[in-house]
């Protein structure tokens, strides 16, 4: 392709391209990610293919470096394993890679997230008298845990974004101490099996980071949205000062390797 | 020694009582002794108390069967094909019964604990999370903390300092060890040896977790075929008690290199059991309304079946529309 | 054989052939047996072509129920995993076996033991200070101390039989409690993990069990022996009341399998 | 990422500097890199602090080569070719270097935490033994538990009630994360993807729970043909460092389905070195007279070998005289 290196237009692309393509950037080249179901499959397949050939990929169910052919719509996947380093179980997955530490990158989604990138996925209310029931923890409190880095990518709606979530499932920059429940640094808690924290959250809106405080903020608005209406969609008040401008959107080469290569039989992406 | 008996899927499901504890095999809409758990509800089990490292579409039947009384896990819905896990939605909401949520790493250090007969694993997943929160022990907050059920241990977790390191707090996660384990494998030979395809999940954990095992299997096999690639095998004889061989025992989950994930199947259940009475209706007709498993691939018929089986070389189905294109 | 079942007389089989006899027959049918290095393997070997075909052999390194076509060397021999069901790790040995409670028979050796059954394979004198270092424990104290039952296999020496033995290495009746020291029941230090201890001790002299105390007391003595000097050879005063007189010699037809079919290249049995 | 780079015997042996943390691969006379403790000791490291889940023949190698300076283990001698280990014997009686005693099942305790990253493992195994007398804590007793090795842990053990069961006390074993794993396997992909035969030992543990890890391969084959069948891999590439492909590099040990162990060569490596002269004897003879493993293995000569190559379908040797007929 020619223009495989030209910017798509506003238009030319739907917002969950551009979600998988900007956080398929958040990929370093060599990265060991280990990445939960859906679009973060989605991006570290487009990543492999396109800017971290080197990136290395783990499911939970116990698939490692993983080469599929055709795109597994979950981690149990039977595409997970093909062509892979190690087909074994859970365990290998949880302590052999992640409690050990040789995961560089948490590759996530999320239901709800609070303003120190607190997640949850487990219930709406109290969770003794719950109102609604999420699917429930899976493995994303354990990866984004010990992983040394994680990227959450989520959907971006008021309810989604709170200022506190109902139940943390998650561990963001400010965690509970128990039995207490107060809210402190996650270092105090992980002790040395600290290795860092969330990173990023990518939404249809925008691309947010975290301060030295833990907080979270706007770092770039996607194209074709403004960030007073990021701030709008939040219902924390959302630091929008540090915005260095527009994600920078998916290139049609990019594009191409989503739709042709990575998702051709059109399952995260219809 | 070998003590494994050929049954029937009736035979063993009778043997499982009301308030047992089980585990699975297989992971989310993977190896789930799908067969079996319809004989469940078909036998209208009660109380029973599940630990699994996952739930999935198994769970939902379960539940919606009305035979939970306990679930202890972290996770339950269908992949892509449900987002949710509705049956147990409903009855967490409405208490019908308890829910104790793990982290999934947590859950598998529970059943490796198990598994090694160890009383408890250490594990730094998840601190700092309210999976950890001791106003949410639900088992402990029902009075089952007393010591009274040995299945259920007296701490939902204890959090322990690091004597040696200084790594700092870690959290002790108490050992599970089910009465039952529920196992679908590909592959059981005629004296109970096992084997699985791809990927081993917590297969291996769970039979050796739990008290007594069943198998369902694709196939029976000769033993001595198994015996000559003994790295392969996933257990050996005297961990299994019961095994039956029972053909599309894991539909509509997937079983690598015999059939892929009936994607379609599991939409329809999730969009059905929604509600109970959707549920009610549904297993009228896929439970109930069929006498055994035979019945039920009739029901589904050759053409259905077929478009599900695997690739011999890939281990999964290249006929079946997974998408929009 | 004709007279296969007919008993061999003294002088027509070596001081091992009655050991490992007398050590295959503490097998019953379908025990899962945990067996360690040496003559162990020789009499579990036997027990599974003789008196006890549905039992079942786990060596340390991995192996779980391999059926030799050749005599293996030692635990960790490549023969040890011929047509076994499981080839794996001492992860799953120690621990998926033994510690989750699989294993009813531990055999055994050891160097020197003590009247409660406590064995001593590391070292002689003061640790701190040893005049003599042997082996080391290897498996044997673990897999003696998790085991429902365990038959020790020895040569018959008055410096190996002692009242107290310089260090236990592995656990008899009566055990160390931490810190003090203090002996105690075994059932006192293993609590719910107790499942049952050493059951008998066989000699190149004589059978050895032990009594409602957990104290050793002579069984049987072997042909060609008297209860005498067995006491003898041993530096505590042994009981031997309770003897209820010889050990049932080899049969012709154990004899023949133990050196035509088990050990027919002369490697335990010269 | 795959990061193992191909280097010579020699070179890695030059990254390995006095003081470190070694494991290794095998079990007992069974895949120890040989070819690289020789040259451990053709290189005179010093003061190498062990951690081995259980020794054989390098141990006594690196023992009367005077290279070790604490040794971590549970058992040490040459199996049926050797009763006793006479270097480290004279070692720990002599005080040359410190012998710390821990059982087989403990030592794998502490491998296991090492590898899954944990602080500690429990085990019920060994307790009431003079393993864990308090008096016979040698790291203790020589000072080195004030945490100034961040590889020698505060304490021995640790007892813990267990607080879910009532099971009793159980022994906390604390981590082993030795500085490098030096492993010998029968092949390695040119990425190093690594693969062994037949048991397993505790070769995946050594490799997870080392820092970093050293290869030697009988044989290095394209990565791909390894992801053929991803089951059968005992470590992905970015677990290793560094990769050697060295024929013949675990004799005298065995190898399966490449050679069974040398039985003779170790007898008389035994008889040879039961004083220490007659050590130094030995390797001047087969250490230092030789200039790498290709002289080495000039030296014992095809016919030797030979006779121990494997039989390819049983995976040993039919051609070595084992017993006396």
């Amino acid at each position: 392709m020619s223009n495989a290196n030209e910017y798509a237009k506003p238009g030319e692309y739907k917002g969950a391209d551009l979600l998988a393509v900007a956080a398929a950037r958040e990929v370093n080249d060599g990265d060991v990610v280990f990445a939960g179901t859906g679009l973060p499959m989605l991006a570290i397949m487009l990543a492999q293919k396109n800017n971290a050939p080197n990136s290395v990929c783990i499911y939970e169910a116990g698939s490692v470096d993983g080469k599929p052919i055709d795109l597994p719509t979950s981690v149990g996947d039977a595409r997970c394993a093909t062509n892979a380093s190690i087909a074994a179980g859970l365990t290998e997955a949880f302590y052999s890679n992640l409690h050990r530490g040789y995961v560089d990158l948490a590759f996530l989604g999320g239901a709800e997230i609070d303003q120190y990138g607190n997640v949850n996925t487990t219930v709406v209310g109290d969770y003794a008298n719950p109102s609604k029931r999420f699917t429930g923890s899976g493995g994303n409190p354990d990866i984004n845990a010990l992983a040394r880095k994680t990227v959450f990518i989520m959907v971006q709606e008021k309810r989604r974004f709170k200022e506190h979530v109902d139940y943390i499932t998650s561990p963001g920059w400010m965690v509970k101490k128990w039995p207490s429940g107060e809210l402190v640094p996650k270092q105090e808690v992980y002790g040395k099996y600290f290795r860092g924290g969330v990173s990023a959250v990518i939404t249809n809106m925008g691309v947010f980071r975290f301060d030295e405080n833990g907080v979270i903020y706007l770092d770039t608005v996607h194209p074709g949205f403004t960030a007073e209406q990021v701030k709008d969609n939040c219902s924390f008040d959302l630091n929008i000062s540090r915005c260095k401008g527009e994600t920078v959107p998916p290139t049609y080469g990019e594009l191409e390797l989503l739709y042709k290569v990575v998702d051709p039989e059109g399952i995260f992406l219809p | 020694m070998a003590k494994a008996q050929r049954a029937t899927i009736q035979e063993v499901a009778s043997l499982i009582k009301d308030g047992d504890m089980l585990t699975f095999s297989g992971f989310t809409i993977w190896r789930r002794p799908m067969a079996l758990v319809y004989e469940l509800v078909r036998q209208q089990k009660k109380n029973l108390h599940l630990f699994e490292v996952n739930g999935g579409t198994h769970t939902e039947v379960l539940a919606g069967g009305g035979c939970i009384g306990i679930w202890e896990s972290c996770w339950v819905g269908h992949e892509l094909y449900g987002k949710l896990g509705e049956r147990v939605a409903d009855a967490q909401i409405n208490k019908s019964f308890i829910v104790e949520d793990y982290s999934h790493a947590q859950a598998v250090a529970r059943l490796l604990a198990g598994a090694y007969g160890l009383p408890f694993f250490p594990t730094a997943c998840s601190l700092g999370t309210d999976i950890l929160n001791p106003e949410y022990d639900m088992l402990k907050k029902a009075g089952k903390r007393d010591g009274s059920n040995p299945k259920i241990p007296k701490q939902k977790y204890v959090m322990y300092e690091d004597p040696f390191f200084d790594m700092g707090g870690i959290a002790l996660m108490p050992a599970a060890n089910p009465d039952w384990a529920l196992v679908y494998a590909q592959t059981v030979s005629d004296k109970g040896i096992v084997r699985v395809n791809a990927q081993t999940y917590t297969d291996a954990e769970a039979i050796r977790a739990a008290d007594k095992v069943i198998v369902l299997a694709e196939e029976i096999v000769p033993d001595e075929y198994l015996r000559r690639e003994p790295t392969r095998n996933l257990a050996t004889d005297y961990m299994v008690d019961y095994i039956v061989e029972c053909p599309w025992g894991a539909h509509p989950t997937g079983s690598q290199f015999f059939y892929d994930v009936d994607a379609d199947f599991i939409r329809s259940f999730y969009t059905a059991t929604k509600s109970q009475d959707g549920y009610n209706k549904w297993a009228d007709e896929w439970i109930f309304g069929v006498k055994d498993h035979d019945e039920y691939l009739a029901k589904l018929g050759i053409t259905r079946l077929d478009k599900l089986r695997a690739n011999t070389m890939l281990g999964y189905s290249t006929r079946v529309k997974r998408g929009s294109r």
